[in-house]
């Protein structure tokens, strides 16, 4: 019982890890139709950015509350940086192209944030301690869990839900559903197209560095953090159906679990259970567990 | 030209291993190199450059996997030029190397990576490793656990899912089955490489607490895991112990927790013993970097040190000429030089393999309050590695014959 | 008040357009008539800014719309129905009709959803339907609604009663004459004059890109 | 106005069914897009489909070429039952289409789409497509395969079009080439979905023409023709029968003059009884639409 | 539909229908030279090269496995999967059972790509895009698992394997690089040629069907499904071939062959080599190897940012890939002599 207890708190932990990632990733996909590999290397640059605005916001001798603030701060600065020169100053010149080819546009752009991370923060690794000391520890089962670990599956429920809500309950989300459909006729409606892709790319970037930055205090920050990420948060994305917001989050639950499920069970199966998951659930759902509704085309 | 020496130096700059490894060890070489070259390190190693050849240093990126290396190997090699290849951090870089090089005649150091299938299972004539193999790190290990008197009933492993945690944790296994032959395994963990995220195995530690928790995860995952189970209490539950974690403790700083059984794959940081030539090179280099060197900084110097001595060797042999890459493999082939870790000597792969003396040490909080290592512990060589004709698994099967030592 | 000059279109290898001027007076009703590949969706495409125009002007009331970014036309005034009518199938009808006064601060959505409403009350019964549902008919009639939603100056019907069943083709032609009363100018493309000749001012006939003739109708 | 069997001579009914549906019914959620359809196709009819939009013309055509499958009912090809055959089984069998929106290898040319509708088809049909080595390492467009291509081209008289990409060119002749690689199926039952509809007035007729003189040229008298068509100009000259459809129920089915002075199918379809109705079709639970 | 083959209008707006035997024999004969000159070329080539010219030959095939799927509306992500297999099995051939000959070799590396490709084509022939790319990335990752967890056969270290024969010649050190250069080009002139006939056939007609519209072919008969699976057998079968001819070249052989990073590169060649034509995937893989290779000497640190760059400005400036290049040429050539007609 308490070993299923166990399971269960260290897969939503490692679910909710992945989600924030992948919710990015699948929006993206959903309004822009890119897979982005460049996540992995963005959700890094959160991870940097939060080791130099967490000791900034320390060193101004505020609270370490105040640490949160500054990971979430750090998160949008990216965004804010980031999405308008990637998204206008790139990926918009490759729009109409190839989904492969833009997909392989953003592996580049992988390449090359690897070194520019390098160049800009060197190889020594950054830590971020502050916030990780402000939950303490909770005891569950008979095991210790650091409170800003728990934390961290709160923090990608406000995000799955905020983004879900922004989307099927604002008038901006129906907005981004028209442009989904059909950004010409859009354009025509008067919407402006362009910001509402900057917009849903800036999120989603958003979303990938907010991951990094909450994950920094749990890692050493340095080259090759970048790269744990990628393939995993994708296998989520496809496990839930491109696309779809609760498919990542069920996707996300899946993997931590039989992740999890995988470490005390079979310790030796863990490095592959979950592309065997990916592969099991695309043979039965083709679309991934939650697949879009298509227009009908005869 | 005939009065440089060109080195191909081929580690990490790029990827996981960059941090822990690859730049240390070249922060390492290229300061020996400068040393080297302006005559400024201690004798026996006082003459300029490789006897009076200026060191002409090549670096590479090792990042890419054995299929962009071997490219790269040969692009030194038969594009450069190089009069030497002084590299590779990776096992599985290491084993693809090792023929291509004895193909192209090529004289090659791998300077750092740890599986012993090369000299084990392969034999070469241009191809030496200046390093221990890593079957010393586990058997110091459960060495140094007995000679502290612990006592082990139960003990688990954290190690990464490829060869080197594989390799390590069965060298572990089979040390201990030795030394503590009533000890049982509790948990057999194996992350994959990278994972970034412990938390599940670090609850499985927990739940079957074992006296001893080994781990021979490197790098960021061991920084990762460190900071992750540390305030989970694994570190007061479980004697842990890293098979080779020393180049953690600069960066974690405070974080890296006390009570911490540590190696370095030799006897190098803390664990170095008190010789000029280690004070010269420690201090240097904890001046030029601001930090002190840990293991790749003085595996790298080792192996250009002993490249220096082979070339001088070789050179008093033909007459000062510049040495081809067979009088360098006749020099190096069962040399023995003086290094900043201890004696390095060739005498195991028919005289290509190095053992060396290696250290263990527990972290503990010094006057000033910086984690340290203290409880320092050498091993000969000859009591952590086997003797030459013997594969390290059936030595330690066989219950180490023929080990040497001092008490 | 639209006035098309000399325009010039390339689409791909082809010369869609190759100087094709018209004029739309104000509240007038014109028809843009041509053999199927004539230019007649390109002109369309072009007033709204979704081709670019290689060389030639279109203006608005004197502004130039060549200078114009695309979403910018909703808020001249300027309603759109495309050919293929380009609902947005997750949104109901309601919504669809109401996007372009979502983004367009000139649009009063209430006065303009009310308008449209009085102009085809059948809209009102679907208009909590998900546009995914409809019919190809009911759709053309949404999307006629959607570009009276925006089009309080300038109306561009692309193909109106293509594909569209004689009854409701009936309709819809009733809907778009019922719209003459008001200040609205109304350009309408299409194949087959069939549904049209009774209300349409005037008629351009283009054929390969470029004008024909005029055609005054009753 | 001429009648039909100017291009088609009414077939005997002793010459035999070839297409029968049975019962067809098939519901899109709260939609009924078609309820208990039965229609026979004698050999070589002339067939056209009218009926109000969304009345379930479509969804008719693509039961019967399995692109859907019926909830309940039969469809028989000759006697067979193809009900559980998807398209490419039923096209193999005989029964070929053409689309609303034509269905094209978009920027190859016109060309190189019929080369595939010739060579696409195992050697029982279509007869040109090369075998063997020959259709892996040959040149596609050489032999037989490059003849027939051509001359389906010729029969429609697009040689002018076929090295252009079809993205470029204009809808009718992007019609012509969808049907065009209907018929180089060789087919026994040819669908077609609203082939004039987006076609300029002056076209629709030529294009019909065609169409009717392609099957012509060949064994095609016995070809049934089923063709969904708005136009009830195009209707009265080219068929010999009219199926009306409303609400996913076929409301009439008889000759052209009769269908087309039925009361209902003026009141839905054609709007010829004016002034009452809006011409929508009110529809079983047509307030709830989400799913 | 039996009548008359073409009146004179169609023959003169199409090229003329060449027999197809003409077609092949000169396909082939460009083939020769092309084999030739490169064979001759390489006696004068450094020996570094001559080894990145083998690995791009090696990397070619793979890719050119992947123009295959890509003519067919597909990307494979999980190339690595067969190029892995293929070494592996030849390799183990080797190393364990002593089978040197390297046509030997290269045939057990064909047959092992094509038969996983069989298998596997089946289930993933359904899935189309993205769908189609991730999964064939995540049987390649599960096959990387698997190898990297056989310590048997290396585990993730891999193995190392011996020098290979040519019918019974054992070339020496000085000349093994060249002869297996030499089997290098053969091979890949030959599946270049055989592509370049393969894809201007009815099979490779439809393949670009299926790409262009899969609802259309269905509906004239032909299966996408048998297209999807003939292709990616095909590219089963060139992929073992380049792992064996890359494995060998290296002299080394380890599961980061099923890696998706490898895979990748696969993708990228292809993609930057365009599908217009056959020869541009050697070439995009010698390119990439170069650029790679000096950008890694010149600024080890940063080498990354530049192949990067590198590939970001191919993409934009070569939509079409290398290929474009010269099949560009090439169509203007022929618009200009219709033109003089
Ligand atoms: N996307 C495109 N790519 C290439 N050529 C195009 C494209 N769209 C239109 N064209 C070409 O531009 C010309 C004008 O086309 P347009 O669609 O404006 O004609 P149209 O009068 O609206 O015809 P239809 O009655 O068939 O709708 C035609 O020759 C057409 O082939
Ligand atoms: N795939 C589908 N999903 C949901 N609803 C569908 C689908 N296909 C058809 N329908 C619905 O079934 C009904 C009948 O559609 P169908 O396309 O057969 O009409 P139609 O008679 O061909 O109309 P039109 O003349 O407009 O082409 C419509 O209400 C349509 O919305
Ligand atoms: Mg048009
Ligand atoms: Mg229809």
């Amino acid at each position: 019982m308490n070993q299923v207890l166990t399971i269960v708190v260290d897969g939503l932990i490692y679910a909710s890890w992945l989600f924030i990632v992948a919710l990015g990733l699948t929006l993206i996909f959903g309004v822009l139709r890119i897979l982005n590999l460049a996540h992995g290397g963005l959700y890094a640059v959160g991870a940097y950015a939060a080791a130099v605005f967490v000791p900034f916001f320390a060193g101004l001798g505020l609270p370490a509350e105040f640490s949160l603030l500054a990971m979430l701060l750090s998160a949008i600065a990216v965004a804010v940086i980031v999405a308008p020169l990637l998204e206008r100053g790139l990926l918009r010149l490759f729009y109409g192209r190839d989904e492969v080819v833009i997909l392989l546009v953003t592996y580049a752009v992988f390449l090359m944030l690897e070194d520019i991370t390098k160049l800009i923060w060197g190889v020594q690794p950054y830590y971020v301690f502050e916030p990780r000391t402000l939950f303490g520890n909770v005891e569950i089962g008979s095991l210790f869990y650091v409170g800003y670990d728990l934390l961290l599956i709160v923090l990608a429920m406000i995000c799955g839900l905020g983004v879900w809500l922004w989307l099927n309950r604002t008038r901006i989300g129906k907005i981004v559903v028209a442009v989904i459909h059909n950004p010409e006729v859009s354009a025509g409606m008067g919407v402006n197209v362009a910001r509402i892709y900057m917009l849903a790319f800036g999120i989603g970037i958003f979303l990938a560095a907010l991951g990094g930055a909450f994950t920094s205090p749990l890692i050493a920050v340095q080259p090759g953090v970048s790269v744990s990420i990628i393939v995993v948060s994708f296998a989520v994305v496809i496990i839930g159906g491109l696309g779809s917001i609760p498919g990542a989050a069920i996707g996300a639950v899946i993997v931590g679990l039989a992740r999890s499920f995988a470490v005390y069970e079979l310790p030796e199966a863990e490095i592959f259970i979950i592309y065997m998951v990916m592969v099991l659930v695309l043979v039965f759902r083709p679309e991934g567990l939650f697949q879009r509704v298509q227009a009908r085309k005869i | 030209a005939d009065d440089t020496f060109k080195v191909g130096i081929v580690t990490f700059l790029s990827g996981q291993a960059a941090q822990s490894f690859g730049v240390p060890a070249w922060n390492g070489g290229k300061m020996l190199v400068e040393k080297l070259n302006a005559g400024e390190v201690p004798a026996p190693y006082d003459k300029k450059g490789f006897g009076g050849l200026t060191i002409e240093p090549v670096v590479i990126d090792e990042a890419g996997g054995a299929s962009t290396q071997v490219q790269e190997f040969r692009n030194l090699a038969q594009r450069e030029n190089v009069d030497a290849v002084v590299g590779y951090v990776s096992s599985g870089d290491c084993l693809a190397i090792a023929p291509v090089a004895e193909e192209l005649k090529q004289f090659t150091i791998l300077y750092d990576c740890g599986t012993p299938r090369v000299f084990e299972d392969g034999e070469y004539e241009y191809v030496f490793r200046t390093a221990a193999h890593a079957t010393q790190d586990n058997v110091g290990l459960a060495r140094y656990l007995k000679k502290k008197g612990k006592e082990v009933n139960t003990f688990s492993g954290i190690n990464q899912d490829y060869a080197w945690g594989h390799d390590s944790w069965n060298d572990f296994k089979a040390a201990m089955g030795q030394i503590y032959p009533d000890a049982e395994v509790v948990a057999e963990l194996y992350p994959a490489f990278g994972a970034g995220q412990y938390g599940t195995e670090i609850s499985a530690l927990m739940q079957k607490p074992a006296d001893v928790v080994h781990s021979s995860l490197w790098g960021g995952d061991l920084q990762a895991m460190t900071l992750q189970a540390l305030p989970r209490g694994l570190y007061q539950r479980s004697q842990v112990v890293y098979s080779a974690g020393d180049h953690v403790m600069p960066p974690l700083g405070g974080n890296m927790p006390e009570g911490v059984i540590v190696g370095a794959r030799g006897a190098y940081g803390f664990m170095a013993p008190e010789t000029e030539l280690n004070k010269w090179w420690f201090d240097n280099y904890k001046q030029t970097y601001d930090v002190f060197p840990v293991q790749a900084p003085y595996r790298m110097a080792q192996a250009l040190l002993g490249l220096k001595a082979a070339v001088e060797k070789a050179m008093e042999a033909n007459g000062g000429k510049k040495p081809t890459d067979e009088e360098l493999a006749a020099a190096l082939k069962g040399l023995s030089w003086e290094s900043p870790g201890g004696k390095i000597e060739m005498v195991l792969g028919n005289g290509h393999q190095a053992i060396q003396p290696i250290g263990f040490g527990t972290t503990m909080k010094n006057a000033d309050g910086e984690v340290i290592l203290g409880d320092v512990i050498r091993f000969d060589a000859r009591c952590v590695n086997p003797p030459p004709g013997t594969k390290s698994v059936d030595w330690i099967n066989a219950g180490f014959p023929g080990a040497e030592c001092s008490d | 008040m639209l006035k098309v000059s000399g325009l010039h279109v390339r689409i791909g290898s082809v010369e869609a357009l190759r100087g094709l001027s018209l004029e739309v007076m104000r509240g007038e009703m014109v028809g843009l008539s041509g053999r199927n590949g004539a230019g007649k969706t390109t002109a369309m495409r072009a007033v709204m800014g979704m081709v670019r125009a290689a060389s030639g002007g279109i203006s608005l009331d004197g502004v130039d719309l060549t200078k114009v970014p695309v979403h910018h036309r909703a808020a001249l005034g300027i309603g759109y129905m495309p050919e293929d009518r380009g609902l947005i199938p997750d949104l109901t009808v309601e919504e669809n009709i109401l996007l372009p006064t979502w983004v367009t601060s000139e649009l009063d959505g209430e006065a303009r959803l009310k308008a449209v409403y009085a102009a085809m009350p059948e809209l009102r019964q679907m208009a909590d339907r998900r546009a995914l549902l409809l019919s190809g008919g009911q759709q053309k009639l949404v999307a006629l609604g959607r570009a009276l939603a925006a089009g309080t100056r300038l109306l561009l019907l692309d193909e109106p009663f293509e594909g569209v069943a004689p009854a409701l083709a009936q309709r819809l032609s009733d809907v778009i004459s019922g719209l003459k009363s008001s200040n609205t100018a109304i350009l309408i493309s299409q194949s087959e004059l069939t549904h049209s000749e009774v209300f349409l001012d005037r008629n351009f006939v283009i054929e390969r890109g470029a004008n024909m003739k005029v055609a005054v109708e009753g | 106005m001429s009648e039909a069997d100017e291009q088609a001579p009414p077939v005997p009914a002793a010459a035999g069914t070839v297409l029968e549906a049975h019962g067809l019914q098939k519901r899109f959620g709260a939609v009924v897009a078609a309820s208990d359809i039965h229609v026979t196709v004698p050999t070589g009819a002339r067939l056209s489909l009218i009926g109000a939009n969304g009345a379930g013309k479509t969804t008719f055509v693509n039961m019967v070429t399995g692109y859907l499958k019926p909830d309940a009912g039969r469809i028989t090809l000759a006697g067979r039952d193809i009900t559980a055959l998807g398209p490419r089984q039923i096209t193999r069998l005989g029964v070929c289409r053409s689309f609303q929106i034509p269905q094209l290898c978009e920027p190859m040319t016109p060309l190189e789409n019929l080369l595939v509708a010739v060579g696409a088809g195992r050697s029982d049909h279509g007869g040109a497509a090369p075998r063997g080595l020959g259709a892996f390492f040959g040149a596609a467009r050489s032999g037989a395969a490059l003849a027939a291509a051509h001359a389906m081209l010729a029969r429609f008289e697009l040689q002018d079009y076929a090295d252009q990409p079809v993205n470029e060119l204009p809808g009718g002749v992007r019609k012509l080439i969808d049907i065009a690689m209907a018929l180089a199926r060789r087919p026994r039952v040819l669908l077609l979905d609203e082939p004039t509809s987006g076609v300029s007035t002056e076209e629709k007729f030529p294009l019909m023409d065609r169409v009717m003189a392609a099957l012509a040229g060949t064994d095609g008298e016995e070809v049934a023709v089923l063709f969904v068509e708005h136009d009830m100009d195009i209707v009265t000259r080219y068929a010999d029968r009219v199926l009306a459809f409303y609400a996913g129920e076929i409301i009439a089915d008889d000759a052209p003059d009769e269908v087309l002075s039925d009361p209902a199918v003026q009141k839905y379809v054609t709007g010829t009884a004016r002034g009452n109705g809006n011409g929508t079709p009110e529809r079983d639970g047509g307030g709830g639409g989400d799913a | 539909m039996n009548g008359p083959a073409t009146d004179g209008r169609s023959a003169a707006a199409s090229p003329p229908a060449a027999s197809p035997l003409r077609a092949a024999l000169l396909t082939a004969l460009m083939a020769v030279i092309a084999a030739v000159a490169l064979i001759l070329v390489g006696l004068a080539l450094p020996a570094w090269l001559l080894f990145t010219m083998t690995k791009a030959g090696a990397y070619g095939l793979v890719a050119l496995g992947i123009v295959h799927l890509m003519r067919g509306g597909l990307v494979s992500f999980g190339q690595g999967l067969v190029y892995c297999l293929g070494a592996y099995g030849a390799g183990l051939l080797a190393s364990r059972g002593g089978v040197t000959d390297i046509f030997v070799l290269l045939a057990v590396g064909a047959v092992a790509g094509m038969v996983i490709s069989g298998i596997v084509a089946p289930l993933i022939a359904r899935y189309r895009g993205i769908f189609f790319a991730m999964l064939t990335m995540a049987l390649s990752m599960v096959l990387y698992g698997v190898l990297a967890k056989l310590t048997v056969i290396g585990g993730s270290d891999g193995f190392n394997v011996p020098e290979p024969t040519y019918l019974g010649w054992a070339p020496d050190v000085a000349q093994s690089d060249y002869a297996l250069y030499v089997v290098a080009v053969l091979l890949a002139v030959t599946a270049a040629g055989l592509s370049r006939l393969h894809f201007d056939s009815m099979a490779g007609l439809l393949a670009q069907a299926v790409r262009e519209n899969e609802l259309r072919v269905e509906y004239l008969g032909a299966s996408v499904f048998w297209v999807t699976v003939r292709n990616f057998t095909i590219a089963g079968a060139l992929g073992g071939i380049g792992g064996v001819l890359n494995g060998f070249a290296l002299g080394h052989i380890d599961p980061f062959f099923s890696y998706w990073t490898t895979s990748g590169e696969f993708v990228f060649i292809a993609i930057l080599a365009g599908h217009a034509s056959v020869g541009a995937v050697f070439l995009a893989a010698l390119a990439t190897e170069l650029v790679r290779s000096f950008a890694n000497q010149y600024f080890p640190e940063s080498w990354q940012l530049f192949l990067g760059a590198f590939l970001l400005l191919v993409m934009l400036f070569l939509p079409n890939g290398i290929g474009s290049l010269w099949s560009r040429l090439g169509r203007r050539r022929t618009l200009r002599a219709e033109g003089q007609e």
